[in-house]
């Protein structure tokens, strides 16, 4: 009985609106902090690397990109399983500001990874494995946002895109593990958990702050656009109606 | 919201027209009750039971004729109506789907690719599905359409018969159905009808 | 409930007439199946003319083309594989239909597959010799086609039923099936090529049925989940 | 063969309506008449011109309604009626087309797509692109299919205007066409029947 | 007749509003824009996925796999261009209009180019630099797709006229297109491999013109007798 009653209220737009609005502030502040002091710190104050110099720097926004391009995939992906099991509408709207944000991520990342290539591979692209399965990463993305575009009943279409990031999910160990399955150009993982990281800790404190920060941000814009999105959406509810009309 | 307050209850017996005008949600409706469409509120029982919790039962008892007929076009009839009847759990005897082409006046058309088939008789064959189907709730939606006229007088005294030995009707047309046995009931849409084009308002 | 349980439910029999009737179907427009080995062949010649028709090249090349070709043929019968259906108001009688949906889907991924995938696998051997791959890469070809082909068939079913209501889904059918098309092929490459340098490819292959697997267990129930949640 | 011996001739203010029962020919018949299908032996004169020789002009003055309404789901009825139109050789005129669409009872629903409509509903787009069309001959095939009840009557008098001024209509329907101002004319085509079973008999 | 002579006939009118019609419906269900140049990007990243990605080796193969992609994505849209039409009723409307039927096709097709060909050029550069094409390689490419693909789109609709009443007429389709666009693939990547090799590439690009002018010419002519045929 305890849990259904937490599921409703998670599930309830109004109860996450008055939240997220306390919440906001908070974000607003660590997330700007977190990632000025990273990006400053990483850019102007670490040491250049003994083998590529400085153009390594682009690490401070490539890896944080990266990881946030598949986790907020999984973070769909469970926002979808949510939707289907409890029929929650608050999933299916996370479910949907989600996407722009996971596949804006995920240009960024394939963008520096790009930039980051041309001095240390003398190209701008490569087939190989890693950066192949992020660019299908990238098509789940747009796939999955096209999808609710072309559906035009909002139910259906979330339904839809719900069983569609399921389905896409076999493609995440797929990234992650390419590097090991196929020898590839790109790097392989170095920060793990199970294992010390074999990276110089003065490059990889204002990494890790900068991944926080990348988190953070996410988070912010993600409330942000889910407060608009349930505004529109619950926009002839009594409720949106009084917060309007104030 | 097409309609609201809408409810109503079937016995065996019971034919009930399904009356409105164009876009009233007379399709909308049937679809719901048939499952295929979901609704936005209201519950649908079946047998008392909830019908989500007993599609299977219901789907093996009733049988859906919509807009369109469901009909391969390059299958002939007799071809259509094996597949048809499997689907719905029965094994098709030759001399039972004859027997149907034949009453709903395919005699001679059994082999003929249905692509070959004027828009009549292409739903006439869904006719003959619906006979050797032996559902007991028919859900039918404008049956009457590209029917002649000695046609709708046959489907009218078939649906008769079907509810006077206990079958239910769930039926839609813009014609008047004569009722001969006095088991036809109405059901106007526009009673509770909402507004139609509030719909759109809610998309855009 | 009851009713169920009296009447024994003929379920393989519906299945059986599902793929009879799409088979029949299939061999009454021949084009359904020979559409997808046109198509093929042609993948398969238009490339020596597009690149150099040098036979070293070619035949590094060979698995690359046939593979992708075979995709690329079967990615496009598959629009049609509920849409067809839907047209016609068929698919309204599957959803009718009281046996489990998933059963009956399956039925209609397997003769798909018997119509696309099964035909370019017969077919793949005379494309290789076309193509110069050299002989140890021809029996891998073939066998990473038998279980690569069918997992095409699965997944694309599952943008194929996401995509039955929209009109010119065919481009998104494409790109929803295509991340799940890409491990498949770059396995299935990996192992011809393999055994084009007579390396040892039962990895490659044991992937392969992994996916194969799991796509049986799990695709019938996403695809007939989706028919489901879009016949709205 | 399908039909022999049938002959018959339209004018000014004449509605000919063709019987027969399902699979008679009444669509082959409309189709070759509007110069979709050819036809095996006949002629068929417009204006004392044989058709061939005339085409454009008699395009240019007839609308043909056909078992499948002609209209883009994707586009608004507004839309559908712009190039309708304009392949009709007519430029069409925002008022007139609102004055069309609110006559066939499309109010509100100008800017919907039609993919959103219910069957009724698309067939009177149609319906709306043939009054705005001002075409002297009209070709309807089953026109009150999937009209309601206000409709039909409202059609039947439709087709009595045009053709108490001055037009033509040759139209197939099932249902029998109330005939006010006495210029209805009919044309069983089950006198003039060959054996419909015989055109499969060449083929196989 | 009388009646023409009487009536002043707005056969441009009527095909402006085709044209709008046709692109209205593609920005609407944008599908049908992006399913060309997504089948487009596909093909060619597809590629160097199966085969080797060696640079070298992609470069060379560049020319061919843009065009094979850009013929074959324009052959996949073609199969709608009329069958859509034929589906609602629309074609009878179109053979029912007073204009000069070739007109109109032409309309149609130029609707068709500007939603798949142009499309396709405009985006080739860009496949060019993921395919490693030497730079010099990139603006005949260019070139060569501006004047070759409406060539496949109006080649491509005489093969969409006569199967526009089959029900699956892809392969048909397929193989009546195949052997008009073959000379314009041979000719295209002749063009751009000279070019990327330094060489004159006019006199195929000459070929490419002049296949465009009497297709031009001529198409429209047998599309429209091909649909009034077909159409029974
Ligand atoms: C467009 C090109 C590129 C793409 C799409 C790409 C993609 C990725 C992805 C998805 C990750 C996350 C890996 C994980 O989750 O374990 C990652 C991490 C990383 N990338 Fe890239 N990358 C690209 C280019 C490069 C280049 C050129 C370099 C430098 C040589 C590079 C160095 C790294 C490093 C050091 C990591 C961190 C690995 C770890 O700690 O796990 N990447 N990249
Ligand atoms: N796919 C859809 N999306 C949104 N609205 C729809 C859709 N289909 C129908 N409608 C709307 O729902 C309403 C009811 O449609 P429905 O098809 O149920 O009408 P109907 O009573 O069957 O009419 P008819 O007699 O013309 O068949 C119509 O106003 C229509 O505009
Ligand atoms: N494409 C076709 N090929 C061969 N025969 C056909 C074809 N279409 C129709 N027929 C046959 O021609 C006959 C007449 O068909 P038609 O569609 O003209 O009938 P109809 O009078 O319009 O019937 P309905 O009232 O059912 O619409 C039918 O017997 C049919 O079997
Ligand atoms: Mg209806
Ligand atoms: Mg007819």
């Amino acid at each position: 009985m305890m849990k259904w009653t937490f599921f409703h209220k998670l599930g309830s737009p109004k109860w996450f609106y008055d939240i997220s609005g306390k919440w906001l502030p908070w974000l607003q502040i660590t997330s700007l902090l977190s990632l000025v002091v990273a990006l400053i710190w990483g850019l102007a104050f670490t040491p250049p690397d003994y083998l590529q110099g400085n153009s390594y720097r682009i690490i401070f926004i490539h890896v944080p990109a990266s990881f946030l391009a598949q986790a907020i995939y999984m973070m769909m992906a469970t926002a979808a399983a949510v939707l289907l099991i409890w029929r929650i509408k608050l999933a299916d709207m996370a479910l949907k500001v989600m996407a722009p944000i996971g596949a804006s991520f995920c240009i960024l990342s394939l963008a520096t990874g790009a930039i980051w290539g041309q001095p240390t591979w003398g190209t701008w692209w490569v087939w190989d494995a890693r950066l192949t399965s992020m660019l299908i990463l990238l098509f789940l993305y747009i796939g999955i946002i096209a999808l609710r575009g072309a559906i035009q009943t909002s139910e259906v279409a979330a339904k839809a895109c719900a069983i569609l990031s399921l389905v896409g999910v076999v493609n995440i160990p797929i990234i992650k593990y390419s590097v090991n399955w196929w020898n590839t150009l790109h790097q392989g993982a170095t920060l793990k958990l199970t294992e010390k990281p074999s990276m110089a800790p003065e490059m990889l404190w204002p990494l890790l702050l900068a991944i926080l920060g990348f988190y953070l941000f996410f988070t912010l814009v993600m409330f942000l656009r889910l407060r608009v999105e349930i505004l529109s959406r619950e926009k002839k509810t009594r409720w949106v109606k009084a917060l309007v009309g104030e | 919201m097409l309609f609201h307050n809408l409810s109503f209850q079937l016995s065996p017996g019971d034919v009930l027209q399904i009356e409105g005008r164009n876009g009233a949600g007379k399709t909308t409706l049937l679809r719901i009750i048939a499952g295929l469409s979901s609704h936005a509120r209201g519950d649908i029982f079946w047998n008392d039971l909830p019908l989500s919790s007993v599609y299977a039962d219901f789907r093996l008892a009733s049988f859906f004729l919509g807009h369109k007929p469901g009909v391969k076009m390059d299958l002939s009839p007799l071809e259509n109506m094996h597949w048809r009847l499997q689907l719905k759990n029965i094994q098709p005897v030759e001399s039972v789907l004859f027997a149907a082409l034949g009453q709903v006046g395919l005699y001679g058309y059994e082999d003929i690719p249905c692509s070959h088939l004027s828009a009549g008789q292409l739903r006439r064959v869904t006719f003959a599905c619906l006979i050797a189907s032996k559902a007991k709730l028919w859900i039918l939606d404008e049956p009457f359409t590209a029917i002649d006229i000695d046609g709708v007088a046959w489907l009218e005294s078939l649906i008769d018969e079907h509810a006077t030995n206990g079958g239910m009707v769930l039926i839609t047309s813009h014609q008047p159905l004569s009722d001969h046995k006095g088991n036809l009931r109405k059901l106007k849409l526009e009673d509770f009808a909402g507004d139609a084009l509030e719909v759109f308002d809610d998309e855009y | 409930m009851m009713n169920i349980e009296q009447q024994s439910m003929r379920g393989g029999a519906a299945c059986l007439a599902l793929i009879r009737r799409d088979l029949t179907l299939a061999f009454r427009s021949p084009g359904q199946i020979i559409n997808p080995m046109a198509f093929f062949l042609m993948v398969a010649s238009l490339f020596p003319l597009g690149i150099a028709p040098d036979k070293d090249v070619l035949s590094q090349l060979a698995p690359g083309i046939i593979w992708i070709g075979a995709l690329l043929s079967v990615l496009m019968s598959l629009d049609s594989l509920f849409k067809s259906d839907q047209d016609d108001g068929s698919l309204d009688q599957l959803l009718m239909s009281p046996h489990p949906l998933a059963m009956l889907v399956l039925a209609k991924v397997f003769s798909h597959w018997l119509t696309s995938g099964f035909c370019l696998t017969v077919m793949a051997p005379l494309l290789a010799v076309m193509l110069h791959l050299p002989g140890e890469g021809i029996f891998p070809l073939a066998l990473t086609l038998l279980l690569g082909t069918p997992v095409l068939s699965l997944a694309g079913a599952i943008g194929a039923a996401l995509t039955v209501r929209i009109q010119r889904g065919g481009v998104l059918l494409t790109l929803l099936s295509l991340p799940l098309y890409i491990p498949v092929l770059i396995f299935a490459t990996g192992a011809v090529n393999a055994a084009a340098q007579g390396l040892p490819w039962n990895g490659h292959l044991l992937w392969l049925c992994v996916f194969l697997l799991s796509g049986l267990c799990l695709a019938p129930l996403a695809i007939a989940g989706a028919l489901r949640v879009v016949s709205e």
